[in-house]
């Protein structure tokens, strides 16, 4: 039964290491886009190789001791580990401890490269905007200025997803509202995003990048993106019955495209 | 046969390793509920801090008099019934079952005159304008919802104290409950006494004009 | 002072008579103990159930399921499930798992069972409140079912019911009406229900210890039901008033969830002033508690029944338990990993994620000391044996991928994916399950009375522990992918090719909880044909083993036990047995 | 003897109900016009369908880029999907309440705006490969919002109150239509070209009413007699924005 044991474990655990090591386009991340993705990709590469030894040392050790447990004669003589527990404890704060130390140091730096500092003075300003279950974007147009947002103005009817009010606020009346989120590439990004009714979350695989969208708060977020492509923007917060239907897509594109696509928006 | 009796004394004449804090189980459990209680109004306090932090447009609408006067009053009543409360206490320690009992009935008088404070003051607010999502000033609802959640949460604790402490103070006459018992009340009525120390600054000091 | 005092150890009461005060309003700790395992079976069959419409649906999102309609005409219209009716049965596998199997099994109900034998007691020291504790919780249990038939139907925020989803009601969408409210309703009457436990739990702990039963020599399965009352004490306590604020928040018209501005339906809502974050940080600060809540009577359970078939004692009990007590304390730390990208100010995510990281060193030592103490044995491989390996294993397997979690960095990749569902579900879900079946197969002899069948545990082992590597170790790769979870369907580009992993996922799914009818026919088959068990069949040390199988109705006979020894002197050179029962006064001189 | 008597009672009685049928009133007063708009009407936005791509294709393929329906002009002014019906007025023969179906098709409504009268049967039908849900949004009826997946049967359901109920997908916000529920059975919806016709109209005076969801209701009285054809029309003044 014991010998059973081993083999089993043993299998399992090479077949479940054996996907990580050899995983094949699909079952891995996909390729990254944006400027601090390497420092998050990296990050998580040494936690995998750490784990990863840490996971295949403890079920093979484990499927060791078994293994030899389970070809014992009658009336063997149990022996404690060497040195008893002490080992264990010690080998387990340095082992991990030193993980632990490595990762949140080098962690640090990656997230408060990300959230800690602020956005380019050049950086393209973006309006987001997500309700049940879509995602605007608002481009301020010729006169780079934001009209005011009036929730009560709200009406998806007529296309008014961020309430804007053109007959009294002449900055929203040059406002470019789009459903795809296109941004010029190698460009300074900062997005301000807001919900009008629950929690939603904007995620974008490509860009590794993260964060709910709050109802009631402005939330900022900044990155550059450095190559061009076509990416699906998706919500990971629980919405409501239409969430796995909250979708966007991303358009990386060189800035003179981007220039044409707005003017082309602007039309509209 | 009262499960608190079940082990009155610690020891048990050596039948049962002595509890680590030589205390019976009835009181071990007060404490821990009153550790358990404790977290929850933390909590409930929490909620009222982060909302009130995340008003601009919070409201202070304590004037003097008459509300700040009648919770001086209230904090006066609720203090002297702890005093009543720890005299009961010594009475029954020193085995003085008609003092305790007495003291005991003076605790829960002062408990329901708090009580009755306590509802006219809501009264008076809710006469004003006040509720659960309504606020007369204009400023911002969260006061009231918070307001009579925390105060009504200490509220319910001083009820069901009056309660407690008048079934123990006629058990107690009766020999039904024993010096414990009284015990037990009193840690619970201390305890109450000690949230409405934290609850008068920060719900009413607080907010007052 | 009465005969109480004089022997508290003795049943206060005598044995009840008649149905009722038997079997259904019982003080008796076995009785409740039994009600709380039967209770949790009833649950987890019905979460089961739930998740394998649930995988039914991501595999093949368009199949009728026959039968469905009748379930629920709202829900799956022509045999197919809506997306809404797919979450609420997401929400209501979570949280039936969470709170009545997790929560309850290892530690209620094993706990209630064994707790005061193992410290030699007659009972728990309030035996009403026990009572008590079971049926509100019981009423907590129905209060859910319910939601599956207000109308509305049953909610759709999952079990962490986030607000404003879980606070605006029908407006935001459908299942958010009555089900939701019973939601909340149900999960604070549960929080009453364990804070009675807890109390009772802690106070027979520390006072009804028999003599010679000091703490240093309390079996490692009382530590951990004693720590986790001590977490679960303070964890419910915040979930409660919780609940409460949102109840309000949908009955009564407040806004402690709700900010202004919500627009539902281009139509405004007046609330205004509210967080939406104090709810998650409300239901954190309880929920990250609860995970060990789940978890730690596990832990306990197998580090108790692992010497026993390893046959000698376990490595460093102390060290195991200082480890049980500062995974407990950290707990209270933690909870804003699970926040990171809730937008917190990104300073408080590193500090959230240095103590949740540090809780891994106790997780490693406890793991390490399970694994060396199988070192040197002559392990015998019977069911309850092989699933504390199991255990082992899987909860190795869950607690590395925590490494990644904790990672505010990496978690802003790997958040709300299958990562994260593998994680939780290997470390919290199936490792409890699996303390759960250890301890059914080993303490069911004391329980009934009667042995389990092994050939049929060791078949259930083996496809359980196959199974749940198939169903959860796929997850972590398509988590990697981003295949984002609490998706109803996939329809997004890069999640469509993902679906044949889903598919074999499924397979997988539905196998192993085929496997699982297996241990339901083995309980009811071992309650009326088992063969008749010895008091102690495994050979074991700890007092439940000293009195009869089942025990009598206060527990030990009216003996008045007395303990000399340490909790597992298993195969000490020179005794006269391979093992030393702590009531044994056998004296041998230590090695 | 008998076999005339026969003969006499068939023909009396065909006779008899001959005089009936040409006794019988024909009330066939009809009312037809048109609804037009003076001013400016806001600019209709073109829809951005990019969250769905399947409609998105669907849509490119049509000449003319889809935009919001909330104001359809046509030439000459004309206003379509305006809905115009007897809002008062001596009954008239009620037409059979037969089966109305609102289909989803390529993330629009069609019809965009769905009229029935009060518990005629509504049948709501999912012509596309992607789930939508409906939400109709009434004050007076009771609200509901149910999705429809593919592979789902057709939701059927009928509201028992008179309203003007706005529509609306949440899937896919843009999607947006009406159900127009009326307790008369003598309505018109104007085509592209905003032309109304109401027929079959006993004789007497009615209270003629056009609505338009975003211009509202305006009403005017008719005295129609016998079998004749009056035409009416409507005008509504509109500002920008």
């Amino acid at each position: 039964m014991g010998k059973t044991f081993t083999i089993v474990l043993v299998a399992i655990t090479v077949v479940s290491a054996a996907f990580f090591i050899f995983h094949g386009q699909l079952l891995w991340l996909p390729e990254d886009v944006s400027v601090h993705g390497p420092g998050i990709d990296h990050q998580l590469m040494e936690t995998m190789v750490g784990t990863g030894i840490l996971f295949l040392l403890g079920q093979l050790v484990l499927c060791v001791f078994v293994w030899q447990s389970s070809g014992r004669k009658e009336g063997w003589k149990p022996r404690t580990f060497p040195g008893g527990p002490k080992p264990m404890v010690i080998s387990a704060i340095l082992a991990v401890g030193l993980e632990i130390l490595a990762l949140s140091f080098v962690g640090s730096k990656v997230w408060a490269g990300m959230y800690m500092n602020t956005p380019d003075s050049q950086a393209l300003h973006i309006d987001v905007q997500a309700g049940q279950f879509a995602f605007y974007f608002r481009y301020a147009g010729p006169d780079s200025k934001f009209g005011e947002l009036h929730p009560e103005k709200i009406n998806q009817a007529d296309g008014n997803f961020f309430g804007l009010d053109p007959r009294n606020d002449v900055a929203a009346r040059d406002d470019v509202v789009t459903a795809t989120m296109a941004i010029p590439v190698d460009r300074p990004i900062q997005l301000t995003m807001h919900s009008q009714d629950v929690i939603h979350s904007f995620y974008v695989r490509e860009l590794r990048i993260h964060q709910d969208i709050v109802p009631g708060l402005m939330i900022p977020l900044h990155f550059t993106a450095n190559k061009t492509g076509r990416f699906e923007i998706a919500c990971t917060q629980l919405c409501g019955l239409g969430h796995y239907e909250m979708r966007a897509f991303l358009e990386v594109m060189p800035q003179d495209k981007f220039d044409a696509w707005l003017k082309q928006q602007e039309s509209q | 046969m009262s499960e608190l009796e079940l082990s009155a004394e610690t020891g048990h004449a050596g039948l049962m390793e002595g509890s680590p804090y030589g205390i019976p189980s009835g009181k071990l459990a007060m404490w821990c509920f009153v550790l358990s209680d404790a977290v929850t109004f933390s909590a409930l306090l929490f909620a009222y801090g982060y909302l009130r932090v995340g008003s601009p447009d919070w409201s202070t609408p304590f004037l003097f008099s008459p509300s700040i006067v009648n919770g001086l009053v209230m904090t006066f009543v609720l203090l002297s019934s702890g005093l009543t409360m720890l005299a009961s206490v010594e009475a029954a320690k020193a085995g003085h079952t008609a003092a305790g009992t007495r003291w005991l009935w003076a605790t829960c008088a002062l408990g329901a005159l708090f009580a009755v404070l306590h509802l006219l003051e809501w009264r008076r607010m809710i006469e004003e304008g006040w509720g659960l999502f309504r606020n007369p000033t204009g400023g911002s609802t969260e006061f009231g919802a918070a307001f009579f959640c925390v105060t009504g949460l200490h509220l319910l604790h001083v009820v069901g104290g009056v309660f407690a402490l008048a079934i123990i103070a006629l058990g107690f006459r009766r020999g039904k409950y024993n010096r414990i018992d009284v015990e037990v009340t009193g840690i619970y009525w201390h305890f109450v006494d000690l949230v409405w120390m934290f609850v008068f600054p920060l719900v009413y000091l607080m907010n007052a004009k | 002072m009465s005969e109480a005092a004089a022997h508290p150890a003795v049943h206060q009461h005598t044995a009840p008579t008649g149905f009722i005060r038997k079997y259904v309003f019982s003080v008796d700790h076995k009785v409740i103990g039994l009600q709380y395992y039967g209770l949790a079976i009833v649950a987890v069959v019905i979460g089961m159930a739930l998740s394998w419409l649930m995988r039914l649906h991501l595999g093949w999102a368009t199949l009728p399921i026959p039968g469905l309609e009748k379930l629920s005409p709202a829900g799956a219209p022509g045999n197919v499930m809506t997306p809404e009716y797919y979450l609420s049965l997401m929400t209501m596998h979570g949280t039936i798992m969470v709170f009545f199997v997790l929560t309850t099994a290892p530690f209620a109900g094993f706990g209630n069972y064994f707790l005061p034998i193992q410290v030699g007691a007659a009972d728990m020291a309030f035996p009403r409140m026990n009572m008590m504790s079971f049926w509100v919780t019981f009423v907590a249990f129905l209060a859910l079912m319910s939601a599956f038939f207000v109308p509305g139907g049953p909610p759709i925020s999952g079990w962490t019911a986030y607000a404003p989803l879980s606070a605006v009601g029908q407006t935001s969408g459908p299942g958010e009406g009555w089900g939701q409210t019973m939601w909340a309703v149900s999960i604070a009457i549960f929080c009453v229900g364990q804070l009675l436990g807890s109390l009772n739990f802690i106070a027979t702990t520390l006072d009804l210890r028999t003599r010679g039963m000091s703490l240093a020599r309390l079996p490692l399965s009382t530590w951990a039901w004693f720590i986790t009352s001590v977490i679960g004490l303070m964890a419910f306590a915040v979930l409660l008033p919780a609940c409460i604020l949102l109840i309000l928040d949908r009955t009564a018209g407040t806004s402690f969830f709700l900010p202004s501005g919500l627009v539902f339906g281009d139509q405004m809502l007046p609330h205004s002033g509210g967080s939406p974050l104090l709810w998650q940080h409300l239901f954190w600060f309880f929920g990250h508690p609860e995970v060990y809540i789940a978890i730690l009577p596990a832990i306990g359970i197998i580090s108790h029944i692992l010497p026993a078939f390893l046959r000698k004692p376990p490595l460093g009990p102390r060290v195991l338990v200082g480890c049980i007590a500062s995974i407990g304390f950290l707990s209270y730390m933690v909870w804003g990993h699970h926040m990171f990208v809730s937008g917190m100010n990104p300073f408080s995510a590193i500090l959230f994620s240095v103590p949740t990281l540090v809780i891994t060193i106790p997780a490693t030592i406890a793991t390490l000391l399970w694994i060396g103490s199988v070192y040197g044995s002559r392990m015998q491989f019977t069911t309850a044996a092989l699933f504390c390996l199991g255990f082992i294993s899987v909860f190795t397997t869950g607690g590395l991928s925590g490494f990644f979690l904790a990672q505010p960095t990496i978690d802003t990749y790997l958040h709300a994916t299958y990562f994260v569902v593998a994680h939780f579900h290997f470390v919290m879900a199936v490792a409890a399950i699996f303390g759960m079946f250890a301890g059914t197969y080993f303490w069911m002899p004391k329980m009934v009375g009667r042995m389990m069948n092994e050939t049929l545990g060791k078949i259930h082992f083996w496809l359980t522990f196959v199974g749940v590597y198939c169903i959860f170790m796929p997850m972590h790769y398509i988590g990697l992918a981003g295949n984002v979870r609490r998706y109803a369907a996939f329809t997004d580009n890069f999640l469509v090719p993902l679906i044949p992993v889903h598919k074999f996922i499924t397979i997988a799914a539905l196998l192993t909880g085929a496997a699982q009818f297996l241990f339901l026919f083995n309980l009811i088959w071992t309650r009326f044909r088992g063969p008749k068990a010895a008091d102690n069949p495994w050979g074991a040390t700890s007092l439940e083993w000293s009195t009869t199988s089942p025990p009598p109705f206060d527990n030990f006979g009216g003996r008045q036990l007395v303990v000399h020894q340490e909790a597992y002197l298993y195969g000490v050179e020179g005794a006269s047995a391979d093992f030393i029962m702590q009531t044994s006064s056998e004296t041998v001189e230590k090695p | 003897m008998k076999l005339r008597f026969v003969f006499t009672l068939v023909g009396v009685t065909l006779l008899g109900s001959a005089l009936l049928v040409v006794g019988a009133p024909p009330a066939a007063g009809t009312i037809e016009g048109k609804v037009t708009y003076t001013g400016t009407p806001p600019k209709m936005k073109v829809i951005d369908m990019s969250k769905e791509p399947g409609c998105q294709k669907e849509q490119s393929a049509r000449t003319e880029p889809v935009r919001y329906q909330t104001v359809v002009t046509g030439a000459g002014n004309s206003l379509q999907w305006v809905v115009v019906y007897v809002s008062a007025g001596p009954p008239s023969p009620a037409t059979p309440a037969k089966q109305v179906v609102y289909d989803q098709k390529g993330c629009e409504y069609i019809p965009h705006v769905a009229v029935m009268q009060v518990d005629q049967p509504l049948e709501i039908v999912n012509s596309d490969q992607w789930a939508h849900n409906i939400h109709p949004m009434p004050k007076v009826n009771p609200e509901w919002n149910k999705s429809q997946p593919p592979g789902t049967p057709p939701i059927t359901t009928k509201w028992d109150k008179p309203e003007f109920i706005p529509v609306k997908c949440n899937i896919h916000p843009w999607m947006h239509g009406y159900f127009v529920v009326l307790n008369s059975s003598h309505y018109s919806v104007t085509g592209s070209d905003g032309s109304f016709s109401l027929k079959g109209l006993a004789p007497g005076k009615y209270t003629i009413t056009a609505w338009q969801e975003d211009f509202g209701s305006q009403s005017q009285e008719v005295t129609v007699a016998g079998n004749e054809t009056k035409t009416l029309s409507f005008v509504y003044k509109v500002l920008p924005y």
